[in-house]
């Protein structure tokens, strides 16, 4: 047993370094430390250089365009990069539908779709959720049917993560309504420029545009965008969301929430002297950081596993239902670290990145934002309650 | 030992649900909050016109002489429709400090136009380094002639835009910490020197930060004791607080009857989610902590006028310690058990949620009311 | 609304204090101040005491000897009594089969036992739970076979507190196996000392014995002990249930708890200063008296509506719940309080009452055990799940 | 970075397990807690044989030369059986302060005799005044011609009764609380002017209260620099503190494989209760809490020898807060699961819940330990 880095390691990470100091706009790292919205712009340029290097794909095989790594080398990258104020990679291209497709779809579909993938050249988003199936996915609705060459959709989509960016869709579509529900899925890609197709904002609670409603009005899809065999997509589906769970215990990125947190509360006064040395916050603080420095460690065990050959399986459903208690947890107690300053409301400097001067501290007027926000963490990509689910039933066989 | 409503607060409570009910739908709500004011004078006039108004002030300022249970009726009432009116900085806190504290012309100048509708105040008393200890005042007032001269900064000044005078804790002698020393002004919102910066807040409420560059008053600003105006300010604040959580328990109502419908209602893997026993329970443990909120709001409406000030401390600070515990399990379970939804700014469920973290922050945080208490219960 | 006392509440209040010092042990009051255990005779001489005075069944309707307290009485007379290191009543006789007898019980039951159990005269203990029945107690096997003018009872009971002390026990047994077991459970008196009735201890976690296995083999018991009607014995349990949650929050034992932990952790030296000056374990003294605040509250909330005519309902199985938890919270501050001393175990000191010089300070020694005896708060009389799920269904009608 | 075990590693701890499954069942645990030394000689001379007493000690010791993983694999195992012979105090903590600081003379005199399992240790650094703060010591060692004599009180000194000598912690210079002035000293357990309290422990152990009155010791009794034992015992306490982290999690692993056997087989309303939504949720809390606290076992484990102190000492907070509150999840969980059987002594849960219990106030308990963690973090 060894913490340590070998040289190898040690040489990758100067390389990291080098890399994001190259590569990584100052604007972007700026907006990443202030907890600025990025546009897209922002995340393309990083990501189109991260691409040319062959690094945005960095969990892909090598034979299909990734770099292997070994997993110390992602530890590096992820840590490295977060510590460094590197936005993450969007995932929908990247570690979603892009695996999809090198798993089951065909040459064409891989020499089509793959590079725009590999580059950032094509922004992907992800239909599977609908107004009627949030937990009970498999209730989906939007239909699918075969004309000669064609599919013709029709349906809604809900909670489309940057939807108004994206060039293409992946969705869950229902062709056959007979049977269990998990059978009749297919798995569809589709041109958001098609016709038929129109994309609705949904505002957040903290007035933000990350969601949207997708809507499907007859909409035209060319048979070869279907994904492996029609009615097999539920199979691709749940193969997507094991691959998704990787990384999601956000370790690196709550590393650097941590970091702002105490930051503030070194900032922050309570009668002359540092919040972080009143013994009641201190206390907040270091209970966070050890549960933090916990996750990490499960995650590395679980790596390490994989790495040994041993699957990983479904306990990662935890890392998923701490890391997300986790993000919850530091923006509460940056919260709590403002004070009276969470209250006002700037959406001028929240959204449309203006330069006015903000109220109170710099770092106050994002805090309750980002609170009402991350609920959203405990909820989205299958529900804390769906992940015990999942733990009871898999791990436990209870 | 009696704990119910007599049958002039049951027809107040009547009253005020009422008009929740029929003139606050959240529809409603929205339209005042996207105003330029962020409050309705209909409403005010409204409220003036039944009697809102002069619930805490005495017939001979024209008033009816009631007290806290009235006003925690008021504000549960209020807290229920998310009422964004400036009940609690006009009525409360303003008009309880001079109600306690003023002068008789002071009374006479502001009691009156409050309680028919033409006055606003807000209270102006926290400064950025202060975070929540109401004694670390930095605004000085030096004395200049026959009066005082007032320069400072004051931050998150609730209904600062609206307000017509402020009330400004100043301080007149000692270090920037001690208690004595502070001295609450009444000033003129239009008095030269003062200039404000006004935004909204998170729970669409609005407020101010408000610069004091040698505004001049006369003595006859000075509300109560020179020096003394800690102890004012302090148990106006108090009350205050208990206000404030009568408003939350309103929104753990609103929160837990929304949330409760919706498990009814929400079909997933074909049944009603509500038939989940981890959702059940979870229900039940918002359902509770509400209880735990109406019964410390209670607790503390009742003791808040006791004649021993540590009595009065440890009630106000017991009941924003519950209000922080309760209004995050209430608040945070409402927001996960509606999913997706909880998360939107289209349902009310997040702007209860954002109202009850609000009010968390305001006269001092569950931990700072918790350190509070421990003190006056280690003592 | 009104916090204080009329006149009439501090006379009584006064009379309450007065008795006490009259009847009230030393030696009882001694052992209660200090958690030791307490013996039957112990028990007795105080609620023999309380019978003479007539207070003793203080939650029985006057026609039924009861002192017809308010109540405000009531909460006087529970928080005065506590305040004072009285024992608690012990409920088995006064507010279990008590109500029951004069509620569904015959004339010559009700002259054959009430004036048992108003004067203390006779040991009552419950049978209820069976080794395959603890949540799901309609359950229960123990048969009662009508032979004649007796039942002949086979089957066995547990958790029977304090049946080594017990004159009688009043059982829910099967007279019949048709149907839904709720139906052919019927409620029987039988006397301890019947042929046929054998009593096994079960030691604790703490090593004591307080609650017990009791075995019937071939018990015959005289027909005319059958309450109400045959097969009706669920409704009558139901309704005892509904009788016991009186009281069941323990705010007054809770209250003597919370003073006591004060009082270690002011003596409790940390640094040279005491153990509640630090702001960490401060708060967590604090933060339980608010929860202490907040179910007395809520208890007395819930007992003005029952005066103003509004029935409690199962809302009062919040009191069960949180009462047990604050109950529990209580002990586990004190062991958090007493550190490294929470190690020695002193049966001598515990059970036996000896005179053995404790070892570190006096209080120490039964804060483990107490904090190991008291999880059982939250299992029995329902267990705080079955009192959760008994809310969401009759209260939330989920 | 590898975190996985060598193969002598996985060989040590096939054996530790084989031992504890064949020969460690619930009842001879019972039985060899009921002996009046409360542990079994025989088992200690096969551990003697199978070498685990000398795993932390150099070749030259008799010992295997190797470290904090491998103490960690067996204190592990060890927690799985509810072990109760003496390795904690004896190797880990008594052997490990003399391995470190000891004369070549006492290493000698205690280490070969210990490996061989003829020598036994306790650690007499606890007094009644001081909490979990190892600096505070009121316990004299004073000089007397060439040596020493000791006076003053220990307390809760676990192996108390069967140890041979006892590592003491005393004041050579300096103010009760001061870090400097303090010298560990080594005493025949049989020397003049000791006298014993033996008891055993709520978890079966056996411990003493030990009272030093005027004992002299020669200048050779000192264990490494003289007024400077602190940072000795600190060191070792926290190396301990891991071990007994180790053998928590073996607890946890054991009552989480009980509560999930006891929740597929015991059936209430005609299901087994592990189909209760409620109770699958809570297996799965208590699944989790165990995971994480094998994480901080491995993290810590493998930062302990960190020539930094402070990430030594940040290490072994960290696991002992995650301990605490692992072992609170778990130990709670599986009593309350397992309903009124699980607050039976006949049942094996509760006596793991006892230890988990007082592991939490050995050597520092959860709040000592965050913050102690807070004090370095926010440094």
């Amino acid at each position: 047993m060894d913490l340590n880095f070998n040289e190898d390691d040690l040489k990758f990470r100067d390389e990291v370094v080098a890399f994001v100091k190259a590569e990584l706009p100052d604007g972007v790292a700026d907006k990443m430390k202030h907890g600025k919205h990025l546009g897209k712009d922002d995340i393309m340029a990083w990501q189109q250089a991260l691409g040319r290097k062959g690094w945005l794909v960095n969990s892909w095989p090598k034979k299909q365009g990734g770099p292997g790594w070994t997993a110390t080398q992602k530890y590096i990258f992820d840590n490295v990069t977060a510590e460094m104020n590197a936005p993450g990679i969007v995932p929908f291209g990247t570690k979603m539908v892009g695996p999809v497709i090198y798993t089951f779809g065909n040459d064409e579909q891989k020499q089509r779709f793959l590079p725009g993938i590999r580059e950032s050249k094509v922004w992907w988003c992800q239909g599977y959720s609908e107004p009627g199936s949030g937990s009970d996915l498999a209730s989906l609705k939007t239909r699918a049917v075969r004309e000669g060459d064609h599919y013709i959709v029709n349906g809604s989509k809900t909670w489309t993560t940057l939807a108004q960016y994206a060039d293409w869709i992946f969705c869950l579509v229902r062709t056959d309504s007979k049977g269990k529900p998990q059978e009749g899925i297919s798995f569809l890609l589709i041109d958001m420029k098609s016709p038929g197709v129109t994309v609705q904002p949904i505002i957040m609670a903290d007035g933000g545009h990350e969601v949207n409603s997708v809507f499907f009005t007859d909409v035209k899809v060319p048979a070869e965008n279907l994904i492996g065999k029609e009615g097999e997509g539920w199979t691709y589906a749940k193969f997507l969301l094991a691959n998704e769970r990787s990384g999601i215990a956000a370790v690196p990125h709550s590393k650097k929430g941590v970091q702002a947190l105490k930051r503030i509360a070194m900032s922050e006064q309570q009668d002359g002297k540092p919040l972080l040395q009143d013994p009641s916050f201190r206390d907040k603080v270091a209970d966070l950081e050890v549960q933090l420095q916990a996750l990490e460690f499960t995650e590395l065990r679980i790596l390490s596993a994989e790495a040994g050959g041993g699957a990983p399986g479904p306990e990662v459903s935890f890392l998923k239902i701490r890391g997300s208690e986790i993000q919850q947890r530091i923006t509460e107690l940056v919260t709590e670290a403002v004070g009276y300053y969470a209250n006002p409301y700037l959406p001028g400097l929240l959204w449309q990145g203006s330069n006015e001067e903000p109220v109170g501290p710099a770092y106050a007027h994002t805090a309750a934002p980002r609170y009402f926000n991350t609920r959203k963490t405990s909820i989205y990509g299958g529900s804390n309650e769906i992940q015990k689910n999942i733990i009871a039933k898999m791990v436990l066989g209870l | 030992m009696d704990l119910s409503l007599n049958d002039d607060q049951k027809m107040l409570k009547d009253s005020v649900d009422r008009f929740v009910r029929e003139q606050y739908p959240f529809e409603t709500r929205r339209k005042i909050a996207a105003t330029n004011e962020g409050w309705s004078k209909a409403n005010w006039a409204k409220f003036a016109e039944l009697g809102w108004l002069g619930i805490p002030f005495g017939e001979d300022e024209g008033g009816l002489g009631w007290g806290m249970v009235e006003l925690s009726v008021v504000m549960e009432s209020f807290g229920q429709g998310l009422v964004l009116e400036p009940y609690l900085a006009t009525v409360v806190l303003g008009g309880g400090i001079i109600a306690r504290a003023g002068s008789a012309a002071q009374k006479q100048a502001i009691l009156l136009g409050l309680v028919e509708g033409k006055v606003q105040l807000a209270t102006a008393y926290f400064e950025q380094q202060a975070r929540y200890n109401l004694a670390d005042v930095k605004t000085s007032a030096k004395r200049e002639g026959a009066g005082f001269v007032i320069s400072g900064q004051k931050g998150v000044v609730f209904n600062g835009p609206s307000a017509d005078h402020f009330i400004v804790a100043a301080r007149t002698s000692g270090g920037q910490r001690d208690a004595k020393g502070i001295t609450l002004f009444l000033v003129d919102a239009k008095a030269k020197g003062i200039t404000r910066r006004d935004y909204p807040t998170q729970d669409a409420l609005r407020a101010s930060e408000i610069a004091f560059d040698n505004v001049a008053v006369g003595a006859v600003a000075v509300i109560g004791k020179l020096d003394d105006g800690l102890s004012v300010l302090e148990e106006a604040i108090d009350r205050a607080t208990v206000a404030i959580c009568a408003e939350a328990v309103g929104c753990m109502d609103a929160l837990n009857a929304a949330t409760h419908e919706y498990l009814k209602t929400r079909t997933q893997f074909g049944v009603p989610i509500g038939k989940f026993q981890v959702l059940q329970h979870r229900m039940v443990d918002m359902f509770t902590a509400a209880q735990e909120a109406r019964s410390m709001v209670l607790m503390a409406t009742l003791k808040i006028d006791d004649a021993d000030a540590t009595v009065r401390r440890k009630a106000a600070s017991a009941c924003k310690v519950q209000i922080g515990k309760s209004g995050r399990i209430v608040g945070q379970g409402a927001v996960q058990l509606h999913g997706g939804m909880g998360v939107t700014d289209e349902l009310s469920v997040s702007h209860y949620f954002k109202r009850l973290t609000m009010i968390d922050s305001v006269f001092g945080n569950q931990q700072h009311h918790l350190t509070r208490y421990g003190l006056l219960m280690a003592a």
